[in-house]
């Protein structure tokens, strides 16, 4: 297979799938009670240097409360996926989190403006980016999830976005058209955040599923963060509606608003106040610093988080926005 | 005649070209208040499509971000990113909306770095869906206000591809056959690509502009269509549901 | 990209996605209503000539009335995805409907033995194979739904399957492995049974996917049988429960226990006496003969087919089986 | 000891096969009714897959069909043939048990024609989902009955891939590392295969018969393990179950 041409960017992550195999070959499946504490989950299965990828979108469905554990923990030299990354990335950013990082969208918090801390990081010199698309990423992680080594797509071509991404083109041996040979990704520790959980894993989420799937299925290693825990029964007499299921997890963590400031399909909105409360304090290091100190080192966990952001009162409220009960009169 | 801003009426001439049974994918902000406004007036049945898995909401109010729930209220679908970005690269969507931080007169955009690229003087987002939309889409629009730092007669950094280097360039490059660059929408002026050199053509004029002032607002040369026409300026019908209905609150046309 | 091996088989449609793109670019995307009888909807969108694709697996939720309704009117010298096709596969072989065949499963009915008539009509001479597995035509279909012309997988290779395919084989660009590229399909008609569809095409199955959403966004044009219409506003409600959104969709036709006698889950089990009977038909040619004048030619429609073949009393039979309603006491 | 026939001693073998935890690509009859007695006996983790879609279910009966309702009763997930063969192919998938018209000593089959392929005395089904199972499960395993028209020197058509041509040349086919075919369980003898030479080997004869007849029975030469057991048959234990639990109608045993 004649490679045309050829990205200039690093690739992070090797795509040869005979290794994802011999993961998962070995990889427990046995239907075990996985629920322990985000601070457990993240010493356990989040480890310095590793790949890791962010379920939801931007600021929705996004494991929130986890990227606050992975900062206080100090984690450090992890590759990320920057895939439709927004406030998670602005959390991974402020603790200098991450050294590699594939960029699909990154530093933006799309309507809310871009981020200073994660700008700054990124023009910092201290982490080396290669260039993708939010499809491209979806695609990467389907390969990983298909057992292949690339998926070969139509976007990119032609551009300085291909150009500075480690991918390939390639002709097409059954149309002869010049096509782009996306390289599979399976990072090596993923988390994601639902609605609801079973103690063995198995989860449903609501309302669109972005990558998540593909996410789940790519994956080495995968921490759950969950709005609740639901029977196993409950899973059983509905299977089309399972969403990810329990073998590919390895921890469940009951997180309640784990997702705040962001946006929870169905059960509450984004706390834009807050959101806007980050995007000030990023303009000023010492103020910044105190901000950090105070919404993530010196705050014991999410429910915490919460409380002194609001608390119950502020979720009631951002549960009636979710519903627009305003317009119900 | 109504008194209006040039977000208002980028807004109100990009609605005029969404047709009725039409497919649309849009981000937030401008390009998600012209679908909404076009459902409103014309277009009932204009179906709007988010990267992020939402197909055919009615669309309460403005999203803040393209995967927020009013992105799926009483949609269609809420599928998934790979579903919506299949269903763009199988032929299915009609428009898109996207824009940069530069625009070159290929139509080309620049969402990623200014300066240079290992070392950047300003990071900006990177492709994010845009890449994808422009890629895959049959006619891609952009919505910006016009000034010569912003068309460029050569991005720092091309993310998003319009034309390429014009000519068959495109064609040549492995994307889809028959899509590209279609309008241009800007405070100034409305422009398209002149169909062999794929360069930028002035097609009409904003009230209140001259040729003169397009030009000066742009750092390469554009092209003249044979007639260059009047912009119609917003109807006061199309203000009033843009006011009232699409952004009440004036997030993105700046009015409350 | 330099093509190693390649099967003897034909290949039956062109995987170009820019062919595929041109046809979707015009297709009408209004939300119009769309509900029309069987008959008219075979009528209008199955032909001569074209290369059609059966939902379900085997005779599990799988439009077997409009099968009946495609011999009815006599369609000939179409292309056929053999794909898990077993009870759809013997109605259209009785029929000599088609004379392309990619075959993935066929001539059989699973654990209930081999259709004596689909084995001779594919011993005829009359029909053309291509060999495929089932897998291989579900990544097919999905090359078509993602716009690409072909997608790589790892099966197929080293055996007469491959050989007798119209597979390639290729190294990948990035791990130096071999793998074999499958080309796009996507049908000219295909037909999905569903659980409940709205007047637009918006709709809904239970239980297993199959390939179905594949088949659904792959096809150029798309039939639905579906056993009950819900409203729009049903849909809406609950959008991440659609199956297929109306786009994909041309004709709704309403037929109930239009997967008789196949299993629709959750709704009827098989009638497995009658499929026997079939199986016994298919030995002798004056027998069979009579039997499809009976139960197709003669026949009206599926409601006609159903009451022959015992009626409201035996669907409430074969709902009591597919709830195991005996094993409540 | 207890009076069985050769299915149901099969089976039991078969079933003693699968680990607790592990997991099992099935169609129907005598797989699905081995993995359903191992469930019962000594596996209660056991991961049943169907490739229709089914995962995990808890089998209330025997399905007739690998996409009948059966197969999602109280199921972890129903899915698509897809998902299910993306996460047989990235290696979650340890067995799979298999069968055909004719087996040859690398342990290929054949369920696609007998005679020329072009103009066949017999047409089969084809690969189904066979050739994707053994193609991504880590080891493959047949129940079929032995005579010399069934395990053949050289088929007439290779559907589904054992060991290829034997050494490393399933290695050197594309196919992914490691995986291929583990036991082939008879009515006469147990076999695995050299791990060098990748042929057949008895490691195990049943009871009632003879290396003799099980070589008379196959028509190639079947290499012999140093030390050859006796097949231990059915416990009284996994008849019970197998015949009160697993199959009471005997679809599979025979026995009802």
């Amino acid at each position: 297979m004649e490679v045309i041409e050829q990205g200039l960017g690093q690739l992070f992550m090797n795509p040869d799938p005979d290794l994802l195999r011999a993961f998962f070959q070995l990889k427990d499946r046995k239907m075990v009670n996985k629920v322990m504490t985000l601070k457990n989950a993240v010493e356990k299965f989040v480890h310095d240097g590793d790949y890791l990828a962010i379920g939801g979108f931007g600021a929705n469905r996004t494991p929130i409360a986890a990227c606050h554990e992975i900062v206080r923990q100090g984690k450090k030299n992890m590759g990320f996926a920057g895939h439709t990354a927004t406030h998670d990335m602005q959390i991974l950013s402020a603790g200098e989190v991450y050294n590699r990082l594939d960029v699909a969208y990154v530093v933006g918090l799309e309507a809310r403006g871009l981020s200073a801390c994660s700008r700054k990081y990124l023009q910092s010199g201290k982490v080396q980016t290669t260039e993708w698309t939010n499809y491209a990423l979806s695609v990467r992680l389907q390969a990983a999830a298909m057992g292949v080594p690339y998926l070969p797509a139509r976007n990119m071509m032609g551009t300085d976005t291909f150009k500075y991404s480690a991918a390939k083109t390639a002709l097409c041996p059954y149309t002869g058209k010049k096509l782009v040979l996306l390289p599979a990704l399976s990072p090596d520790v993923s988390i994601i955040h639902v609605h609801e959980s079973d103690i063995f894993g198995n989860c449903r989420f609501k309302g669109i599923a972005v990558a998540d799937k593909e996410l789940a299925n790519a994956s080495k290693r995968l921490i759950i963060t969950t709005e609740k825990l639901i029977s196993s029964n409950e899973i059983k007499q509905d299977p089309s509606s399972t969403s990810i299921p329990y073998h590919l997890v390895d921890a469940v963590c009951v997180v309640p608003f784990g997702g705040y400031p962001g946006t929870m399909a169905g059960e509450y909105f984004s706390d834009e106040e807050h959101l806007k409360e980050w995007m000030t304090a990023e303009k000023d290091a010492d103020k910044f610093k105190a901000f950090l100190n105070k919404n993530i080192y010196e705050c014991k966990d999410h429910e915490e988080y919460i409380r002194i952001n609001g608390g119950q009162v502020k979720m009631q409220e951002l549960r009636a926005k979710e519903l627009l009960l305003n317009k119900e009169g | 005649m109504a008194d209006y801003n040039s977000m208002e009426l980028m807004i109100s001439v990009a609605a005029r070209e969404l047709e009725n049974g039409a497919t649309v994918g849009v981000g937030t902000g401008a390009p998600c208040a012209a679908a909404m406004l076009a459902q409103k007036i014309s277009a009932p049945d204009l179906v709007i499509i988010f990267e992020a898995g939402g197909f055919g909401p009615e669309l309460p109010e403005m999203p803040i971000s393209v995967g927020d729930s009013r992105t799926t209220y009483r949609a269609i679908k809420a599928g998934s990113m790979g579903e919506t970005m299949d269903y763009c690269s199988r032929g299915f969507v009609d428009y898109t909306f996207l824009g940069g931080a530069q625009i070159d007169m290929y139509g080309n955009l620049n969402s990623t770095v200014i300066g240079d690229y290992a070392n950047p003087k300003v990071r900006f987002p990177g492709s994010g869906g845009a890449n994808d939309f422009a890629s895959f889409c049959w006619k891609m629009m952009v919505m910006t206000p016009q000034d010569s730092k912003r068309f460029v007669e050569k991005l720092d950094f091309l993310t998003t591809p319009g034309w390429l280097q014009g000519g068959n360039s495109r064609e040549k490059s492995g994307l889809p056959l028959g899509a590209g660059p279609y309008k241009i929408i800007t405070n100034m002026a409305v422009m398209d690509f002149e169909p062999n050199s794929k360069r930028m053509r002035i097609i009409s004029i904003n009230p209140g502009y001259s040729l003169k002032d397009v030009q000066d607002n742009c750092g390469f040369e554009l092209l003249k269509a044979e007639k260059i026409a009047d912009t119609l300026p917003p109807t006061e019908k199309e203000l009033r549901i843009l006011r009232e209905e699409v952004d009440p609150y004036g997030y993105v046309i700046g009015r409350s």
